[in-house]
């Protein structure tokens, strides 16, 4: 973690926290956002949030961290887009004093940095397949086709959470084969029309694994226009509120749910700890585990772990 | 002469930036009368046309319709006050076909329903294209053609034939002859001679001088942008005329009337 | 007749005429690449030739075709109209948000029931639709932005309204869609959704071609002094087209919405690609002038066709954007053949 | 002079022309308009007057000028390139492929020694730009379809490639770029990068406007039919304007590589909607035949002055895309005044 | 008659479509001859000019020039072998100025380096375009203003003055004298009188017979898209030209030349 000097010392000037977020049209920043403005709130520290409204890259997040650093905030949370091209970004902070943490995802060096807070992909990804195989009744022996919806080959959490998932099918469910993938490219029709070729090429197909909400939305729509909504098994990412209802009326198998807000509270939690106390009780690197939502999960914890925004 | 005073500017001006293309220039047409408005290359007539017509407005100066004080807006003013006018370019659109043009802006529709609608009656424009091109004496081959497939004396008669059969009040012709054949552009002179026994004011721009000695009543020479000879055609020869436009015979007659 | 300007008449073999007419002519070509593609896909795969696919290609086609044929009308007149994806999105969104929070419809109302619901639904849709359509037109008429920024500007716009609206989540609906799309997707490549698309794009069709309306909207694009000349009110009529567009482009959003059974900002991310695509596929000259509806629709149904197949006989995605390329690239070619009465 | 076509000289008045020149002068408006934008910021938040903020603006602006400027030439041509963007990615994945797995240069490599690598990565991105380029004229040329068409089937064919070779993640770069932009951004809005963009687009400007190949470039976009009818061999010259706007978006792609570290094939998702904005915010007509290098500089600075005003007043960024919606539409708008001699 | 022959044409033939423009027409230019081509409207006479200009290609038939046949892929190859055309409509780049139009495709260039990179001597260009243009005898206002601010006859100028400045062998020109003043056409033939002078042969359209008569050699009567009469200009006078055009005299002279 930092050892930089202005670290105590900003104690009693106002302290300004800079959250820039991948893209705001996420509705798992918009989770994140609630998150952040309630602990700034409570520690009665300026946020400003910022990010790219739409596209998850790392060109256009550069400027914007850039431009934010100009304003000489006293800490900066980031959700690097990119491990590399951000790396300057981060130095850059520190540089001038600037107190990093990273959310969600990292840069490739966290020497720097004073805590890095995520959830985990290849987690969520293998518990996925758990879910999947359980609806599916897998057993030895047998042989069952599965499909995964991603988003687009550049979009960093896929790769994470497919590996998590492939790695997992391989080593405990051997019989289950990935007949095929497909990109949505953001577009949840698209992700209906993927599922729909799928439909009718694979007659067999047993299971879906939407790697993220869109695709979630889009399968969800192509299983019910078919009428195969509970017979054909679809595990889902992120907790969107529309998806998270459609778990009860047995469309969704199960959702895997991050907690976008505890992992913005405890970013901002632990900056101004070290900043105000010079040292946080927060470790270098925090993983806060995934959910799995399905019909078992209580209505209590449903509505906790779903994405809301304000 | 003529009839009664139907159309008339008074003083317009119009510059492009800082190029003086009218400078006061005034105009009377009266019923049944044909006046030719000549001028050298860039004299400022189609400039004048465009005043007329409601494709441009006038910087300065007053423009009156039956002795009435008009503005218009844009060219379809002029056209429902009865002023039809044939531009020196671009007035056809290439895509349409013959008739289409022909009708373009008072289509033809459909009955009942369908036409309140908007409806075409296609059939019934291509043949009254014909028929309307035919009684104002212009034949145009297949009017089912579009007009980027016509020659250049093809789109002429297309052009003159609808601006000739449309006209209620006042027809201004800029440059009608251009691209026609000989016998062609007579026919023209002819169809100007019919529009203003028809009673209608016509105002024909021609850098053929025999052509404007042939038709008109009165002569107007810009020069400039402004009007340096208004004068009844009788008073001019075609050494005058000519002498008149480029400026090597003093424009005297200025007055005259 | 004396006093007739006769023009030579032109020596012309009139059958000849007519068969190359036919040869070249656009939806023939379009026609013979839909045969060609859907041949191809069904020898590498036999399950392509089937009903279920025709139905999700029709499906697929549904939204794209009602902003094409929006799209249609503005290219003829010489515009484009880059917004129409953005409103498929915020009119989905804001159709859900009015049903789910302004009228607190239930999202368990079911059959017929659910018809007021659905009605109110597509009002507010091609509402929404239809308004960006008129600010589009406002910014291109009045403040004179060429078409192309100003729909750019009302796009941005349009992403970021949704997305404020939504919070960037899909909108849940307050009906449920299983009396509008109740055919049977094995038996009848139909769906009541994509009929009721057909007869829309049927109207508009006329309306294109043998109306006013639609004559005035090549005149314009054709030669616009020669329109405004004629005494066609160029600027009423660009707002026209414009609003059109804005609202057919509503429609679709609909139409996604129920596809979706919810309204999502992203839903029509990119869709203005691909109807400009189908568009000009379908022989339309991004100049003006030059178009037809026929051609739209083959256009689109060839882009779907291409996306469907291509997924049906296993083309890595990876390797997809590079194949759609190639093929589009094919299709447009074909048309080489054709003789365009174009400008210059 | 006996014999000699005269015309009528035309009254004019030269110093008042002058004056109504330099008023209407689109470079003037349009510095009028960035002075407003930064006076407006720089009210809001007094930071943003300084030096890092015009070093964040102008490191920004360098790729998109790059590109712009190649589209200038191709919006002049009446064309327009959508590949670009995607043009930005393939050649900056390319170029880290060929150092990394090509060459094997190594990653460590410091200073003076990474020059080596630098050049070969840049004549490996410009060389990829230009080979799209080329593909882009062909299909134009040859297989004649329209410029959006084949570029948005290029644009796609792009994306895929540099998926393909990165497998959809960045590639890190060969070498350590701190000896070319290692300029101080606290004392001088400058880095290396940017004054090299700023050198080859003086270059590019000056051939725009005082050369053969510019005004080749301005007369086919006028009337292609005269520029062919005066012997201007029309096709190669287009080819070469398609392949000057690859080379230089692939010059852009190593731009961008040198600013990530790394070459990533989203790096230019969405730039060619940027620089056509830059374009024509800059004043040139998508019909062909008007535009200037200034304008078009000018057009890149004004969009980034404004992304980067927004943030730093705190405008949220859910609203922000919605905000410069408006403030593009207002600097357009603002061109108004200036009398174009468009064709009709 | 006058010198050697220079350029030919043998049965040409050009269709638009199903359309007819050209069936086997044929016509020989001698140099220091003006021959006058002439026809009713659409009767094929641009046809004929584009195919010999290079920019079209003919569906059959051969082109001689200097007893050697050639084929034309571009216009280029016939400006480069001395062609030089001005066509009826759309020559000129609107948005270039009068200079830059004039000097289009044979740009002055900078001396040394710079002008091997293709840079432009802008200000010799705008001179010696005055100059030129004076030389053949047109002279046209402010060679800075783009063509797109000119008026009609100063565009027709503007256009005549690039075609009679570069030409070395042939001049084609397609109705040159549309849209200009009454003097400048009568100026027009001046410049045709003395390019024959030079030896250059020049190839004249015009539905103006009268500029037909004064200034040509020889006549070709186009009709249908067939040569109908092909006859020295003496053979004629203004009536048997007009009949022989539209058809009222049968074509008995067709085989004369
Ligand atoms: N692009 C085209 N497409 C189809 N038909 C055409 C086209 N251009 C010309 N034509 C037709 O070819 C014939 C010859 O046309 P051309 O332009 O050569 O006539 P022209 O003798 O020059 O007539 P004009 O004196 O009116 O200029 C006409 O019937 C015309 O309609
Ligand atoms: N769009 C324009 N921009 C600037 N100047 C123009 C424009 N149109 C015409 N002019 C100038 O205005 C003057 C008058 O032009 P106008 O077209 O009215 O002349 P004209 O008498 O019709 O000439 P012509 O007989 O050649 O058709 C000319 O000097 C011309 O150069
Ligand atoms: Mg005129
Ligand atoms: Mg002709």
């Amino acid at each position: 973690a930092s050892g930089d000097s202005t670290g105590g010392s900003a104690a009693d000037e106002e302290i300004t926290i800079a959250f820039v977020m991948g893209a705001e049209s996420d509705p798992f920043f918009q989770a994140m956002k609630v998150g952040a403005e309630e602990e700034a709130a409570a520690q009665g520290v300026t946020l400003v949030w910022q990010g790219d409204p739409s596209n998850y890259s790392a060109e256009t997040q550069i400027p914007i961290v850039d431009a934010v650093l100009a304003n000489q905030p006293t800490a900066l949370v980031l959700i690097p887009t990119d491990p590399v091209a951000l790396q300057a970004s981060v130095d850059k902070a520190v540089a001038a004093g600037v107190v990093v943490a990273n959310v969600d995802t990292r840069v490739d060096d966290l020497s720097d940095v004073l805590t890095f807070i995520t959830g985990d992909n290849n987690d969520g990804g293998s518990k996925a397949a758990d879910a999947l195989a359980a609806k599916i009744g897998y057993e030895d022996g047998g042989s069952y086709e599965v499909v995964v919806g991603l988003t687009s080959p550049t979009a960093t959490t896929n790769v994470g959470r497919l590996d998590g998932f492939t790695a997992q099918v391989e080593a405990k469910y051997p019989g289950i084969s990935i007949v095929d993938v497909a990109y949505s490219e953001s577009n949840p029709e698209k992700a209906a029309t993927n599922v729909n070729n799928w439909l009718t090429k694979f007659p067999g197909l047993d299971g879906i694994f939407a790697i993220d909400g869109t695709n979630g939305s889009g399968a969800a729509a192509a299983l019910e226009a078919k009428g195969l909504d509970g017979t054909i098994g679809l595990v889902g990412y992120d907790a969107y509120p529309d998806n998270v209802a459609k778990i009860k009326s047995g469309i969704f198998t199960a959702l895997i749910a991050q907690d976008p807000a505890a992992e913005a509270r405890l970013a901002i939690k632990s900056i101004v700890e070290f900043i105000r106390e010079g040292k946080t009780s927060t470790k270098a690197e925090v993983v806060i585990p995934n959910v799995v939502l399905d019909e078992t999960t209580s209505a209590d914890d449903l509505s906790k772990y779903t994405y809301v925004a304000n | 002469m003529s009839g009664e005073l139907i159309y008339e500017v008074e003083n317009v001006s119009k510059n492009y930036g800082s190029v003086v293309a009218l400078d006061g220039a005034s105009l009377k047409l009266h019923a049944g009368e044909v006046v030719g408005l000549v001028g050298d290359n860039g004299a400022g007539k189609s400039t004048l046309v465009k005043v007329l017509s409601g494709a441009h407005q006038p910087d300065a100066g007053r423009i009156l319709l039956d002795g009435k004080e008009r503005h218009w807006g844009s060219p379809r003013e002029a056209l429902d006050a009865g002023i039809e006018t044939l531009y020196q370019d671009s007035g056809l659109a290439p895509h349409l076909t013959v008739s289409e043009n022909v009708f373009l802006g008072r289509e033809l529709v459909a009955p009942g329903l369908l036409g309140k609608l908007g409806f075409l009656a296609k059939k019934n424009m291509a043949r009254e294209a014909h028929e309307d091109l035919e009684r104002v004496g212009i034949a145009v081959p297949a009017s089912s053609r579009s007009i980027s497939q016509l020659s250049g004396g093809q789109r002429q008669a297309v052009a003159i034939g609808r601006a000739v059969s449309w006209a209620r009040k006042v027809i201004i012709l800029d440059e009608p002859t251009n691209h026609l054949g000989a016998r062609q552009a007579g026919e023209v002179l002819e169809v100007i001679k019919a529009a203003k026994a028809k009673g209608l004011g016509v105002i024909f721009i021609s850098h053929t001088l025999p052509h404007v000695l042939e038709v008109t009543d009165r002569i107007v020479v810009l020069r400039l942008g402004r009007i340096v000879m208004d004068a009844p055609t009788s008073e001019f020869n075609s050494d005058r005329l000519l002498g008149t436009i480029t400026g090597s015979i003093s424009a005297a007659g200025a007055e005259g009337e | 007749m004396t006093g007739s300007v006769k023009v030579a008449p032109t020596a012309r073999n009139d059958r000849r005429d007519h068969l190359v007419g036919v040869a070249t002519n656009q939806v023939t070509i379009l026609i013979g690449v839909m045969v060609i593609l859907v041949g191809i896909f069904s020898l590498l795969e036999p399950k392509f030739f089937s009903v279920p696919t025709a139905n999700n290609i029709l499906t697929d086609w549904g939204s794209v075709a009602l902003i094409a044929v929006g799209q249609t009308f503005v290219i003829i007149s010489g515009g484009i109209d880059l917004s129409v994806g953005a409103i498929v999105g915020l009119s989905g969104v804001v159709a859900a948000w009015t049903m789910a929070n302004g009228l607190g419809l239930d999202q368990t109302v079911k059959g017929a029931d659910a018809a007021p619901g659905l009605v109110v639904g597509a009002l507010v849709a091609v509402g929404v639709g239809l308004g960006v359509g008129l600010v589009n037109a406002f910014l291109i008429n009045v403040l004179k932005i060429v078409p192309f920024i100003a729909t750019l500007a009302t796009m941005g716009a349009c992403l970021g309204f949704s997305v404020i609206i939504s919070s960037g989540a899909p909108i849940g609906s307050a009906n449920d869609f299983s009396l509008i799309s109740a055919m049977d997707p094995k038996a009848n490549p139909f769906s009541w959704t994509v009929l009721g698309v057909i007869i829309v794009i049927a109207i508009a069709g006329l309306f294109l071609h043998k109306s006013r309306f639609g004559l005035y909207t090549y005149a314009i694009g054709s030669n616009s002094f020669a329109a405004s000349a004629a005494g066609i009110n160029v600027k009423r009529h660009l707002t026209m087209v414009y609003a059109l567009s804005g609202a057919l482009a509503g429609l679709a959003g609909m139409f996604v919405y129920i596809r979706l059974g919810a309204g999502s900002p992203s839903s029509g991310t990119g869709r203005e690609l691909d109807a400009i695509a189908a568009v000009v596929i379908g022989g339309a000259s991004l100049m003006g002038g030059i178009g037809r509806i026929w051609g739209t629709i083959l256009g689109a149904l060839i882009l779907f066709t291409v996306q469907s197949g291509l997924i049906m006989i296993g083309v890595a995605p990876d390797w997809k954007k590079v194949v759609v390329a190639v093929l589009i690239a094919a299709a447009v070619s074909a048309q080489v053949l054709q003789n365009r009465n174009g400008r210059k």
